[in-house]
């Protein structure tokens, strides 16, 4: 059985290194192939979430968002950030 | 006499004389109960899986879930008319699998890919920190435990509930309750556990790691000029990658990035979002929930068993941090552009309490040093790293049942 | 002429002319619609209801529902090929036992316990108008049901739907349809009930008895200064009192209290709490009441049976409130602090129509004379009474079958 | 069979009066309890659905709020209540 | 190299090698995402239809459809395990024919027969414009297909997809996947479809008609005075009408018509109505869509057959198109109040499409001819057409199966 | 086969002619009735999806409102309509 583990574990953290090496590798290809052949809107991913502007930088707010989402499991809504 | 004799064998009273554990187990599940409601630990899975419990073990409530080996005799209307709803809702909803996917649907509904892809270098911790669940296979063969019943065991270190859920189901549903509740409960405990393996393992000095001086100082991510297709077409590639490598994690990723997709496509398909987000993943963590706590009587709960999956679960989880704190460190051993090793323990999944926890973990060392952002984008790849890990055990165990 | 014959064949107008009982059971099913529709009589159940009684009464629509000998010896795939859709869902959500619970569930995510538990004394009340349910299984039982018919057909004088339904699904499910109907048409009825009975057992001088005014001669009450805290800790200790002596009625009190245990919570469960009390309620009560329509065909409907439930359903319904009114009555001849006997009649359930019905009988005596928060304790308390009470007739009559 | 609708008859009144009579006296004494270990805030359960301050006193609010609630079946809401 | 050996067999590639079509099927399956979501052909339908094709097409994946004749023989939760939730979805709710009808109820709940009422007359081209359906059944039959493939096909000129899937599932579920593409595409394509028929069979002049002046002209209408009322009482004498003359049909229309029934009453029954337009309605297209994609593997789709269906199916859309607007055409001989042609055409139903392009293909040849309200009636008695034409040929075609 | 297939033809083109045509019969008996016995308010449907008074006519409205309500499938709501 213990054999057996060691197949498992080793097939298990390949594939896992595997798939996740090649989704940051196609993740940047697909960013390079979009940058290249669809560029043309500056990212405006979905303005109806979109908070009014702040002086915070963008892909803060972002990550803010998407932040308060998975917290609040989609209940939760930012509507106004205010720097300290 | 004859009254009150019957009046006694209408009620529990009697059940509850000759079967005491059951006391026990509805006393687990006011504990529980009180985790969920009173200290708000995971509160929208533990308070559904503390009632199912509690429903269970009411002697003569006829809410308990009876032996597999019973039920496979009967159909459905048989096994509903014998054996009441919850074993229905069992054997129709969670036996057969299809609620964890379903579950994986509102996952993807709700989850941004965002974050990860704006610094998809960091995706790649969210592999180290999978560890755990391999490693504790070994000891859990060495508990004595089957090979499928290790696997479904080992999952809990991937800190994920329906993919634990899925698993269990899949190689030991007789474990299935315990290692809910583990997964469960131990991913309420990740601003316990991390900040204990951090301390065991990290310096003050890497802690102090600022990711966005790190990025000032050696800049190379390329802005990405068009974010909304980058998000549509990134769950299909990442779908297309994952199938042909593990497909048997087909139907818990592909699930999680169909729910995805109709996310980002935006408008036209907000109708199949807005359903796939609400009411259907709402429903089915209602009755996943009820009906794996309906799984735990004191038959299959008050086990040697339980005691060790508790013991394996939590050093799955605590491997799986550090594993990925191991990771970083040596990556900055050879790299100049250092990443902070507190990425790395959020790479073990529970989004997104291990990104806010490993944030505040910085933040104690330094005010400004902000990496809830990058801490997103290995713990949103850790999730696929524990489906994947997952579609690995069941393609390799399976045939051991 | 071979042309029109087969068109002739096509249409429903032959089984018409071989089977014109199904025109009766269109006009019946036109009536309920009117009362549904044009007299406000419970729409949210009784538009279904009779819907589903005009679609299974179209001869040759294939939606009305087969025998259960029949249907018993297939699985649901083939029970949905050989008799279609209407059947599948009956046999799959209403003959298992299981909208009646999931609906409880909903009213459980409804209800507010808050004004019984400012008003503990009076919940004692909803025992009494239980009377009529244990009354009315004699006189079933003189008309020639069968001891489980009896049963279910007694559960009226409960005056609640879906304790209606489950008892009747589980005791003589071929008298569900005709018991659902004369439960949910007395339910609308209660504004013309409860005034009937009231003016045959009572006094103007008792319907002047203002509650407030005694509150403040004998205040005992003691202020609640944790409502929130008691409102997630009384479903739990409810329940358990419940399970403990009746545990027959676990499937649907279980249900009741966990939709309250959801919605009292809070903000950490309101995900499922929206759940409960929206789509799955909604989704629920539109199957539930097409499928209980369905049963209604001119072979189970146009039947002694059917006017014998119809007159024995009213009796229980007027004993319960009557019982109601008497306990209360008996009460005042001891205690010094008086109660409006009306609180007893609210006691049958029927929320909320029974407290407002009894708010208005209250003002018309004395203007000033508020007494709907009174009526709400004994109002709900007498679901629990009618639960309970379909507890002890499935425990004690199941055997029976 | 009319002897065992005796036997229900009894042993349904007797436990339906029972199951009622400990709900009283659990319920008081859980109320005793919390108001004695757990007595922090004055009663303010769910403000979200709580309408503005009139001069009607708290507990009719409530009784209020939770018929409308019944009586639309979760669909209506008190936003606003005048004296007469 | 025993190790390298275990990884690939976990993988898919080794079943790609044997079975390189289903790359093709991959390749199909990421065309039809991009007409959905790039190009917004029916997203709401083709995204879900298209993923589940993905799903099903990754081998190992164990999302594809099993054969019904392996799938009879088993229980539903014996099929779930032994080939996953994708079968168990597919067999429950599509194999079962419950599906569509419940997507029929939320299309009712969605319909407002208010411009229908209200150009009444208009309503007879709904039928003309159905002549597709039996016309090219001769060509199906010609085509080699059975009597019951050649209806299922048929049907695709019905422009409507539920009604498509319906009569698909029961007179030939081996087509189903293949059907719906079809219909879903077509209706994708009435903006490009009904454009080039009209050109084809009308001159200018008659898309100059211009039906708000011919109304000032010839004035006949009514107004309707309690416009509630009547829309509350339509939908019951619509659905005892057709119940009389097709019962086949009941399952769809009826079920239609309880949701427009539902919606109509108003707030008193608004509960059921957002639950039927809302979540029921969107949880049923995900799981339809996704179920139907998931029967296109690469040997049931890879065929003759599909190339067939493809090409009837386009000519069942124009044939019915132009049947429509001949029938207009025919009546303008005869009637001194004339009507547009394209009237005719939106018969054809696609709702609101149809109507869409008929207004701006008028507007194209009179700036002022708005004429989508006359366009709404002829195109929601479409729907009714073809819900009746399918039930006309499952009551005729089901004893060849 | 074909022998069926017009068979099929006949009585579905007939049975559709006729059902619809019976529609339009029973849907003017219906208006008729109604506007005879029951035409108390003059048309007011859904008060609450109504849009704000504009100068174009009710029956467009009713029409544009239900068209967009088809188009957006529930989604859109018309709150403003304005003539050009
Ligand atoms: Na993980
Ligand atoms: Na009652
Ligand atoms: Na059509």
């Amino acid at each position: 059985m213990f054999e057996t583990a060691w197949s498992v574990f080793g097939i298990g953290m390949v594939t896992i290194f595997l798939i996740l090496g090649l989704v940051v590798l196609s993740g940047n290809l697909l960013i390079w192939a979009v940058n290249r052949f669809a560029a043309t809107p500056p990212e405006t991913d979905r303005p109806a979430t979109r908070p009014q502007q702040t002086g915070i930088d963008e892909e803060t707010i972002a990550v803010l968002v998407s932040a308060v989402e998975w917290a609040t499991r989609g209940q939760g809504r930012i509507t106004h950030i205010q720097e300290e | 006499m004859d009254f009150l004799r019957q009046l006694y064998d209408m009620t529990a009273l009697g059940d509850l004389a000759v079967q005491p554990a059951s006391l026990l187990m509805l006393a687990v599940a006011f504990f529980l109960l009180y985790l969920g409601i009173g200290k708000k630990y995971e509160p929208l899975l533990l308070v559904p899986i503390a009632f199912g419990m509690l429903l269970a073990n009411f002697p003569g409530g006829g809410m308990d879930i009876v032996d597999q080996e019973v039920a496979k005799k009967m159909g459905l209307l048989e096994l509903a008319s014998e054996y009441g709803i919850m074993n229905l809702l069992y054997y129709s909803l969670i036996k057969t699998g299809l609620l964890p996917p379903i579950i994986f649907m509102g996952v993807g509904a709700m989850t941004d890919f965002g974050p990860m892809l704006r610094n998809l270098r960091l995706a790649f911790f969210g592999a180290a920190a999978q560890i755990g669940i391999f490693t504790v296979l070994f000891l859990a063969i060495w508990m004595d435990f089957t090979l499928p019943q290790a696997g479904a065991l080992a999952i809990i270190g991937g800190a994920d509930g329906p993919t634990a859920i899925y698993t269990a189901i899949r190689l030991a549903p007789e474990l299935l309750g315990p290692i809910a509740i583990a997964a469960y409960s131990y991913m309420a405990l990740v601003p316990v556990i991390i900040p204990f393996v951090v301390r065991l393992t990290t310096t003050k000095k890497e802690l102090r790691i600022n990711m966005k001086e790190q990025d000032k100082l050696f800049p190379t991510s390329r802005p990405i000029r068009n974010m909304r297709l980058v998000k549509v077409l990134f769950p299909l590639v990442l779908g297309t990658l994952v199938a042909m490598l593990v497909p048997s994690s087909v139907p818990l990723v592909g699930m999680l990035l169909f729910g995805n997709l109709i996310k980002e496509i935006g408008s036209t398909t907000e109708r199949l979002h807005s359903a796939a987000a609400g009411p259907i993943m709402n429903t089915a963590t209602i009755f996943l929930g009820l009906c794996v706590g309906a799984t735990m009587t004191a038959e299959t709960f008050l086990q040697a068993q339980t005691l060790k999956i508790v013991v394996a679960g939590f050093l799955a989880f605590a491997i799986s941090v550090a594993g990925g704190i191991m990771a970083v460190k040596v990556y900055n051993l050879f790299a100049r552009k250092k990443i902070n090793p507190l990425i790395g323990a959020t790479g073990l999944s529970a989004v997104p309490m291990a990104s806010r926890v490993a944030n505040e973990l910085a933040l104690k060392e330094d005010p400004t040093n902000h990496l809830l952002q990058y801490a997103m984008a290995s713990n949103i790849s850790g999730v696929i790293g524990s489906a994947v890990a997952a579609g690995v055990l069941l393609s390799m165990l399976s045939q051991y049942l």
